[in-house]
């Protein structure tokens, strides 16, 4: 008989599977709460300033913003790569660690993964409302036409990120969904009402539990993990790409790759203890998302964080060490040019902030692990900041030099992607089981 | 020395600037006299109709179904309801009668694979259609003009050469709608009487109005007030493709036909050719260039017979280069 | 929603216009809401109408509906004439219409409309060459603004002239008194002769000159040295040595395109000898920026510095004269001696006593005959202040009964003039548009643009400049000479075959040039010129030096200067010319205080500070320019600005910076441009002024981009200044095989190129180039294709001047001359200084290097890479293409160009309410050129190499069964270079400019280490130092 | 909605249900070894070595799988191959416009060797369990999929037990439940009494039939 090897409990409070399903089950079978329609509401109103400053800039042009003739990029482009990062410690949590067998991950990878999801919405918005004719928009597809027909450039990094960013999002949906079919046939078979029966009885694809049925589901999870691992980290690798393949000193550095991975993870897992301290606080899920979660989680911040700072230190060493005088100064311009303060909030946020958590009371104390959190999502956004937009303002020629600050459009549409991120998130906590039933109930039992 | 096109005129013969300065007119009839096919088009306007036609009726449909679609609902529920208080069963619809004992015998997995393909073959023929249809195409648009002008009259049956009426074929980018002076060449004593009674053809007799000819008296009207013919543009390229007539006509050695059809069968003109790039760029893939008579493809030519070719084409002459028709 | 209302123009007559000059929505595929956007009939009104429609879903319908194919029409000339061929463009040589004493160039014309000017290669006295104000003064034929027809007070409508005349005539015949004529001091033939006819019918008359821009000094000097009162004609291409004392001459002096081909042909070092210019000024100017020695000096001290000169040259005299910092002046003495003949001095002085010991100078120099010729003289712009003031002096007393103004604007230009000109109940201007002295006038007598005219100019004795028609007029002006003979009562009403203009131009011809008239306009020049001779010089100096010597030296002095761009603001209202950035400051579109760092320092001004300027004559409000280079205690306004435009005019150009004429200092008899007693208070709590600025860091950061060598060490070595480490970019493929067909090159000699912008504005109207008004380049939103990159560095102190040793980016010790930053190094190296005084007069002696970027054309270019549509790719010809139509905007290519010349369409720019220009009107839409598409919103361009033109080249060359001739062609920006520093051919053909010039020892790559492999050659600068 | 019914279409069923995953696995194995054929297992959650004990040949899914890896792969350099170097080569950045351009095309084949992958075998999965949206479930016992555990075995196959001894054995195993002539079904809702029942422990098992 296989149990697992972990030294706590990590479901609490002697549930049965009647309680987690009981548990899990309520937010969805009953009416909403205040406090959920008060968040949902918020989540709206911001989705609309995204609507409202989308349709602006389509109406307008790009010019609503303030990029300009050498900064061509810049909120939406590191927004863009700001949401990509946070997307993928869903997709991690949930394959990564079913490769590695860590069951602490059952709680949480449920939430994590529909993060992931709508994150990369969020994400997509950017590089399809950053081009002038958006309209035009399905044009790096590539797609027969009358033109001759004319087809796209597979040496540009934005046509892998099209491809890229398009399987990651089908494959991570597909794997959500798959994880779902259990659970929304629990809820199901628990309908009262004719439209849940329906609705979720659509969802369910008929599945009944079948012992066969369920052999091949762990298959199809087993490799759908091992192929997402590969994907999530070929996913950044690519949009850090963008940036690699460039000339632009600041951009043009071999390192990219894996420090773009291990600063998508950092980000992921900051954004994901985010949104769970939230909701374990708002449903009440202490229980499930125990503090051997928080810590296991904090100490991947931890770990990731280092590794962001080990790159952000090597690559200036790489600059000094390459005698080469542009980049030498695109470093030097980051830490003491105009825009010094976007690097060292970055630093402080990404490299000093998560040292804390060295601390084992730093690591076990919700509120202090939120408000780290927050500081992590904060110098994570700074970090696509800073290398998206010190690396262009300054580059090769100082005749080019421009300083970069964004509208209130700009301001507006990264906002209105939190609205639009909240709003998903709320429809999902509000719909869909938010912790993984069939996968918790697995671990009822296991014991030290 | 920068000479473009010849050398830069000098010295305009004085008629012509009498011409030029005589006529004092705003400057929307100078530009009224200007050949307006000399300028590519702004708009390709025909895709806007076909387009949001298409889109606008898209949307509707989808409107309008999902409407009917919810008051369909409403009705069954109602209904429903109704029967239920009444007590008497509900009719089995269409449905549950019909088309259900046929479905539920389906092998599910047959019927995934199934509906999965048709899918895609639908979603698949979509995309195929809106990606050739995304430039907006008038093949056979067929307008009609202020004057009937036969082609098939004037080019087939009197055979009279397409560049004496196009007259800056070889020379332009555009063909040109040839002036009425030129028209006047011959119909200053062509008048097709005969078949009208003795009284000049009405359709001739639009020319004479236009540029002011007494055909009573056979004389220019002195002071008369021209007022050009608005012929409609039948081949409308739009302003990003730049084409150039000589180059294809006197370089290209290009039949008229080969673009434009059967002119000469043709009593009303219409549009011969889609005008896609597509079309364009099959042509040039196909098509081989004249390198032997032409000293400016001696070096082409040499290469050519280096490499043992019967001939190269426009494509690999680099006619497939975008900056050689769009600037 | 009306579909009618929506196409109905199409049908309507006036609509032709928009297919001869609208390109506005070239795109036509894409979802139909960007025409609906784009559609250039539908008003405001009607796209939102639109779109509220759309929104509602039922006006989809209504389109729905409508579906029938919109009809354009093909409307061909009823006779055309014959050598006109619809799409094949025209040229006519004719006469610049910026500079009104004549400079030949062509007038390219495509289907009657005038679109473009281009230089008169074959007129090489004039160099060549036309500068930005020259052609972006195409856009004043285009005007929406220009008057209509005969104008008279009162009257909100054209009179018919025949009535006009009436009126005039009675009012001219009935007056006792005195009728004027103001001119523009004209070199016009036919205007001249006008006169001559109105004077004989009307013998009352006085004819008095004005121009904004006085040269008076040199005038009154010559006439008192040599007894002409004359401007000579400079030939800088016999000076090996230029001294000049504040004279602008590559900027703004006299006659700055000539001047710019002249002394360019002597920059490039040939057999190691090149000519060495000196220049003294205060401001920095674009001469001074080209200068080998640059020495500031105040402008009210020059006089000494001029004896200073005159006594080292050994001109006897008891008085010193001022010497400036290193001796200047005792080295530029000692390089005029080593040049005798082949020396000038010159300077910007409007003192009559400065510009005679200028000529003493010349005349030990004997630069007569060789560098300055007193025979073929300038006749342009002689006029002389003294006599316009007394005109005004007696037009107060009320001694005037009429006045006639041709095309001379006192109102703007002279502060008391028009308080004069109300004196005289009778005005008459032949204004075209309605400017600040038509504005007053009676009687408009609305003339024709010189494009609409004839005309007979002669710029230089015994040289003339033809003018002709190249477009039938477009309003009902008349033109100014037959103005003024039908006010004599003849009928002016063109004949059968000709016009008056015509008959009369001709007439002049005959009578007074020759008799090949066509021969003469078809060339558009005829030369007649006489064999210079050496005047004598008889004026003793000693009075007037001891007189020079006595002047007090100002504390604080304002110079009022002129902009290149903008010059003295004639054309105010074209604008190309505010958008072409300052070559110097780089500033758009506003006049400003120009102030030197240590005065800014010690004031407490910052860049932006709106600062209260105050002299004897009056108090402006401006903001502050920080200029490298400007002498401490000088301050600078350009004139030119602050023109009062007709109301319709909203855009950018209304209200365009500060009217400074009023500060020219006119006490001492003359116009006086350095003006002293000027006191500057910051204005507390005003908002900083933000300027439209295209390049704000000034330093190269000691980056190799720029390279350059002394003279000494070219001489040396050819390769001087080349020999930088860099490691050699190797490739993991092949490269493409160039070397069949066309490799087409540029190459830009930076020893010729003086960064005047004439390019900037060239290329920009050659390719549609729109413009974008202040707020947009305040965002740095600019739409040049070429750009001029203007860095500044100090003629710095050395490592052991500093003794700083400053850490920058690591541990390395910055050198002069190769910091990373070297305003960082002299900025600590100010604040360290102890004497706060002299703390920052290290500016003053800044160097300055300009370079023109455009797109390079990298064979292995990155911004092609990363395009994920293709829009952009090369083509075997060498050319990096950019394709509109394919560009979905992504801005990935702009972002990955190194060189940053790539630019966004961010809106439209055509058919828009917020970039007013000529793009959004049916007139200005003339201008555009047909064979360059107009750009729609959210799509990439750049620099084509004037795609436009190879082709038509190569296409005519294939029908006409030949290869294209070697340097057949060129492209826009190199065509117009006064100074011919830009060389564009094809690399392939070996007898090519550019395939020599690549074969240069001086010949880089900029930023050639990433590998990119660049066609666009940079030739080291050589400094003669 | 098309019913599920090919499955368990017209059968019945004796049906165990446990409330752990533990006594389930040892129910299955001792059916097994006395050589009782079951039908299937129904679980609301996996149960480790359920599908080994109840001797099921390990799915064949990994060699589709690895086969629409395969297609992917092969589509996607096809795709980039035909596109930039067969059909329109153009000269980009000086890139080679022949098959030694093909390191640009990684990252391209690399996706869609994924999606293809992901997507190939999801589909098959489905279509080997019969599942597709809106087809009706076949259940056994309403909380099947939410804290029971049933053992099904089919009345209609021949078994080495009789059904009371295979009865038996499932109470002895500790089913907390065992019906002998269960149906499928899938049409009425559940009700709120459905959800109250809370089954503790065995010891008031009884056999329904």
């Amino acid at each position: 008989m296989y149990t697992a090897d972990i030294r706590k409990p990590l479901v609490l409070g002697g549930k049965t599977y009647t309680d987690v399903t009981n548990d899990i089950c309520r937010p969805i079978e009953n009416k909403p709460t205040n406090s959920w329609w008060l968040g949902f509401s918020i989540a709206v109103l911001l989705l609309l300033v995204l609507a409202g400053t989308l349709a602006w800039t389509v109406w307008e042009g790009i010019g609503t913003w303030n990029v300009n003739k050498s900064v061509m990029w810049g909120w939406d482009i590191t927004n863009f790569v700001f949401w990509v990062g946070i997307g993928h410690a869903g997709t991690l949590i949930s394959a990564v660690l079913l490769l590695f067998r860590q069951k602490w991950r059952m709680s949480i990878n449920r939430s994590a993964e529909a993060m992931t999801i709508f994150a990369v919405f969020c994400a997509a918005i950017f590089p399809l409302f950053h081009m002038g004719r958006v309209w035009l928009g399905f044009w790096p597809l590539p797609l027969p036409n009358a033109f001759g027909s004319l087809w796209v450039n597979f040496n540009s990094p934005l046509l892998w990120d099209v491809f890229a960013i398009s399987t990651y999002l089908s494959v991570s949906l597909v794997f959500w969904y798959l994880g779902l079919i259990p659970d929304i046939a629990t809820i199901r078979d628990r309908a009262t009402t004719k439209a849940r029966k329906f609705w979720y009885g659509f969802f369910a694809m008929g599945w009944n539990g079948s012992a066969k049925a369920w052999g091949r589901y762990e298959v199809v999870a087993l490799i759908l993990a091992g192929i997402s691992t590969p994907l999530v980290l070929s996913v950044h690798t690519i949009v850090s790409m963008d940036f690699a393949t460039s000339v632009i000193p600041g951009w043009h550095t071999t390192i990219f790759p894996p420090y773009f991975v291990a600063g998508a993870i950092f980000s992921g897992f900051g954004m994901v203890l985010t949104l769970l301290l939230i909701a374990r606080h708002v449903m009440n899920y202490e229980n499930y998302i125990t503090s051997e979660h928080l810590e296991a989680m904090t100490k991947v911040i931890l770990l990731t964080g280092s590794i962001v700072g080990v790159a952000y230190i090597t690559e200036f060493v790489i600059a000094a060490y390459s005698g080469y005088e542009y980049e030498q100064y695109a470093f030097a311009n980051r830490m003491f040019g105009p825009y010094a303060w976007a690097y060292w909030t970055m630093m402080f946020c990404n490299l000093m902030a998560p040292q804390v958590f060295w601390s084992k009371w730093a690591r076990t104390t919700p509120w202090f692990i939120f408000v780290i959190s927050i500081v992590v999502n904060i110098g994570m956004w700074f970090e696509r900041f800073v290398i998206i937009v010190t690396s262009l303002h300054r580059d090769f020629l100082p005749s080019s030099w421009v300083m970069y600050h964004a509208t209130w459009v700009e301001v507006g549409i990264f906002l209105g992607t939190f609205g639009l991120f909240f709003t998903c998130f709320f429809l999902f906590a509000k719909f869909l089981p938010v912790i993984n039933m069939a996968e918790v109930k697995t671990i009822i039992k296991d014991k030290e | 020395m920068l000479k473009l096109e010849g050398s830069y005129i000098c010295g305009i013969p004085e008629r012509a600037h009498y011409q030029m300065y005589k006529s004092k007119t705003h400057i929307a009839l100078t530009a009224l006299f200007i050949f307006s096919s000399t300028l590519s088009f702004s708009n390709n306007m025909s895709s806007f109709y076909s387009e949001s036609t298409f889109i606008a009726l898209v949307i509707l449909s989808v409107v309008l179904a999902a409407i009917a679609a919810l008051l369909f609902g409403i009705k069954k529920h109602l209904t429903a309801l109704q029967n239920e208080k009444i007590g008497t069963e509900t009719e089995p619809s269409f449905y549950d009668s019909k088309i259900k004992p046929i479905t539920s015998k389906w092998n599910p997995t047959i019927a995934t694979l199934v509906i999965a393909g048709l899918l895609m073959v639908v979603l698949g023929g979509f995309g195929y259609k809106f990606g050739m249809d995304e430039v907006g195409v008038q093949q056979g648009y067929s307008p009609t003009q202020p004057i009937n002008f036969s082609h098939k009259i004037h080019a087939g049956q009197y055979e009279i050469d397409c560049k004496y009426c196009h007259s800056t074929v070889e020379k332009s980018k555009s063909a040109s709608i040839p002036s009425l002076n030129t028209c006047m060449n011959c119909h200053k004593y062509v008048k097709a009487a005969e078949k009208y009674n003795g009284k000049t053809s009405p359709e001739i007799q639009k020319i004479y109005d236009a540029i002011g000819f007494d055909g009573d008296n056979m004389e220019y009207i002195k002071g008369y007030d021209q007022k050009p013919i608005e012929w409609v543009r039948i081949h409308n390229l739009p302003d990003l493709a730049y084409f150039n007539h000589s180059q294809h006509v006197v370089v290209g050695k290009v039949e008229c036909q080969t673009c434009h059809g059967p002119i000469q069968e043709m009593d009303k003109v219409y549009q011969y050719s889609t005008l896609q790039m597509g079309w364009c760029i099959d042509c040039h893939r196909e098509r081989g260039i004249d390198s032997e008579n032409n000293a400016y493809y001696e070096e082409v030519h040499k290469n050519m017979i280096a490499e043992g070719k019967d001939y190269v084409t426009v494509a690999e002459n680099g006619g497939l280069e975008c900056s050689k028709c769009h600037y | 929603m009306s579909s009618n209302k929506y196409w109905k123009g199409v049908e309507e007559l006036e609509q032709t216009q928009e297919f001869v000059s609208s390109n506005a929505n070239e795109f036509s595929e894409g979802l139909p809401l960007e025409k609906i956007f784009s559609n250039d009939d539908a008003t405001r009104a009607n796209r939102r109408d639109f779109l509220k429609y759309f929104g509602f879903g039922l006006g989809a319908v209504t389109l729905a509906a409508c579906n029938k194919a919109p009809i354009k029409k093909a409307i061909p000339y009823t006779e055309k004439p014959d050598n006109v061929t619809p799409g094949v463009p025209l040229y006519y040589a004719s006469s610049s219409v910026s500079n009104s004493e004549g400079f030949p160039v062509l007038v390219k014309v495509r289907e009657g409309r005038p679109i473009k000017f281009e230089p008169n290669k074959e007129a090489t006295y004039f160099g060549g060459g036309l500068d930005g104000l020259g052609h972006s003064a195409i856009l004043s034929l285009y005007d929406t603004n220009r008057l209509k027809g005969a104008m008279v007070a009162g009257k909100t409508k054209p009179v018919a002239w025949a009535d006009f005349d009436k009126e005039v005539i009675k009012a001219l015949s009935t007056t006792t008194k005195t009728i004027a004529i103001v001119t523009n001091g004209s070199t016009s033939m036919v205007t001249n002769q006008a006169i001559a006819d109105f004077k004989a019918k009307y013998t009352n008359t006085e004819v008095v000159a004005y121009e904004p821009i006085s040269y008076s000094g040199i005038t009154r000097a010559n006439n008192a040295s040599f007894g002409s009162a004359v401007i000579p004609a400079y030939n800088f291409q016999n000076a090996d040595v230029v001294v000049s004392f504040g004279a602008d001459f590559l900027g703004t002096w006299i006659s700055p395109i000539k001047f710019h081909a002249d002394y360019s042909k002597n920059r490039v070092p040939k057999e190691g000898k090149m000519s060495k210019h000196f220049q003294f000024e205060s401001l920095m100017s674009l001469t001074g920026a080209n200068a080998d020695v640059r020495v500031p000096i105040k402008m009210s001290n020059v006089g000494q510095h001029l004896v200073a000169l005159y006594r080292e040259l050994g001109g006897a005299t008891p008085v010193n004269g001022m010497e400036t910092a290193g001796n200047s002046i005792k080295q530029a003495a000692a390089a005029l001696k080593g040049a005798q003949g082949k020396a000038l001095v010159i300077c910007g002085s409007n003192n009559e006593q400065d510009q005679i010991l200028v000529n003493a100078i010349n005349t030990m120099l004997g630069s007569y005959d060789s560098t300055i010729d007193i025979t073929n003289y300038y006749k342009g712009q002689s006029a002389d202040e003294k006599d316009f003031d007394a005109f005004l002096a007696k037009a107060k007393t009320g001694a005037y009964g009429a006045v006639i103004t041709l095309e001379a604007n006192p109102a703007y230009s002279h502060a008391g003039s028009a308080s004069a000109f109300a004196k005289i109940p009778v005005r008459i201007s032949t204004a075209i548009t309605l400017d600040e002295t038509s504005e007053t006038a009676t009687h408009i007598a609305t003339g024709l643009h010189p494009l609409e005219s004839w005309d007979i100019k002669q710029p230089y004795n015994g040289r003339f400049i033809f003018s002709q028609p190249t477009i039938s007029p477009v309003f009902e002006g008349r033109h100014a000479a037959s103005s003024l003979v039908a006010f004599t009562g003849i009928d002016v009403k063109d004949t059968e075959d000709f016009s008056h203009a015509y008959v009369y131009t001709k007439n002049v011809f005959t009578s007074s040039i020759g008799n090949n008239f066509n021969e003469a306009i078809e060339k558009g020049i005829v030369e007649n010129v006489a064999t210079a001779t050496v005047p004598s010089f008889n004026v003793t100096t000693g009075s007037i030096i001891s007189e020079i010597s006595a002047r007090k030296k100002a504390d604080s002095e304002l110079i009022l200067y002129q902009k290149v761009g903008v010059r003295d603001g004639a054309y105010g209202n074209t604008p190309w010319a505010h958008e072409m950035p300052d070559p110097v400051s780089k500033v758009t579109w506003d006049n400003y205080l120009s102030v030197a760092m240590a005065d800014a320092k010690a004031n407490g001004w910052d860049l932006g500070d709106m600062v209260a300027v105050s002299t004897a004559n009056g108090k402006y409000e401006l903001p502050v320019l920080i200029q490298p280079g400007q002498s401490k205690g000088t301050f600078g306004i350009a004139l030119g600005y602050g023109r009062v435009l007709p109301p319709e005019v909203q855009n950018d150009l209304k209200d365009l910076g500060q009217n400074v004429y009023p500060l020219v200092d006119m006490k001492a008899g003359f116009a006086n441009y350095t003006v002293s007693g000027v006191t500057i208070e910051k204005i507390a709590g005003a908002a900083k002024y933000e300027f439209g600025i295209t390049q704000s860091h000034y330093s190269i950061e000691g980056r190799d981009i720029i390279r350059e060598a002394s003279l000494e060490d070219f001489k040396k070595d050819p390769k001087a200044g080349q020999h930088i480490h860099k490691p050699k970019p190797i490739t993991l493929w092949e490269d493409y095989d160039y070397s069949k067909g066309h490799h087409w090159g540029m190459a830009i000699d930076m020893n010729t190129c003086t960064g005047c912008s004439a390019c900037i504005v060239s290329c920009s109207i050659e390719n549609n180039v729109p413009i974008v008004g202040r707020d947009e380049v305040r965002r740095r939103r600019e739409m040049h294709w070429i750009r001029i990159d203007r860095y500044y560095s100090f003629e710095a102190p050395t490592t052991k001047d500093l003794s700083l040793s400053i850490v920058y980016g690591g541990d390395q010790t910055v050198k002069a001359g190769e910091q990373m930053s070297q305003e960082k190094v002299m900025e600590a190296y100010a604040e360290a200084t102890e004497d706060k005084a002299t703390a920052y007069d290290y500016y003053e002696n800044v160097q300055v290097a300009h370079q023109p970027m455009m797109c390079q054309h990298c064979d292995n270019a990155p911004c092609e890479t990363v395009c994920p549509v293709l829009a952009t790719t090369h083509s075997s010809e060498g050319l990096n293409q950019m394709t509109y139509n394919r560009c979905i905007g992504t801005k990935y290519c702009g972002n990955n160009c190194p060189y940053k010349v790539r630019r966004f369409n961010w809106f439209r720019y055509n058919e828009n309410e917020k970039f007013d220009y000529h793009f959004s009107n049916d007139l200005g839409k003339m201008v555009i050129n047909p064979d360059v598409t107009v750009r729609s919103r959210g799509v990439m361009e750049k620099c084509s190499f004037c795609v436009q033109r190879i082709q038509s080249t190569k296409l005519t060359a294939k029908r006409e069964n030949r290869k294209i001739n070697t340097d057949e062609f060129t492209t826009a920006c190199a065509q117009t270079c006064p100074s011919n520093a830009i060389v564009f051919g094809d690399l392939n053909d070996a007898n090519s400019e550019i395939a020599k010039l690549y074969r240069d020892d001086r010949s880089y790559h900029v930023l050639e280490e990433l590998g990119v492999k660049p066609s666009v050659q940079y030739l080291t600068k050589i400094r003669n130092k | 909605m098309v019913d599920k019914s090919i499955l368990l279409d017209n059968k019945k069923f004796t049906v165990g249900t446990f409330t752990d995953s533990d006594k389930l696995l040892h129910a299955v194995e001792t059916l097994r070894k006395k050589e009782v054929k079951i039908f299937d297992c129904y679980t609301p959650f996996p149960v480790h070595h359920l599908d080994h004990a109840l001797g099921y040949t390990r799915t064949n899914l990994t060699i589709g799988a690895f086969l629409c890896g395969m297609l992917g792969t092969l589509s996607g350099f096809t795709l980039a191959y035909s596109m930039n170097v067969v059909d329109w080569p153009m000269i980009i950045g000086g890139k080679p416009q022949d098959i030694n351009v093909f390191t640009s095309f990684i990252p391209v084949i690399f996706e869609l060797t994924i999606l293809f992958t992901a997507f190939g075998m999801v589909i098959m999965f489905f279509a080997r369990n019969r599942m597709i949206h809106g087809i009706k479930e076949d259940l056994l016992d309403r909380r099947q999929t939410d804290d029971h555990l049933l053992l099904a075995i089919d009345n209609s196959e021949e078994q080495s037990l009789s059904n009371d001894e295979i009865q038996s054995i499932l109470i002895n195993e500790g089913a907390v439940k065992v019906k002998g002539n269960v149906e499928s079904f899938n049409t009425s809702l559940t009700t709120e009494e459905d959800l109250e029942i809370v089954i503790g422990n065995n010891e008031g098992a009884a056999v329904i039939n």
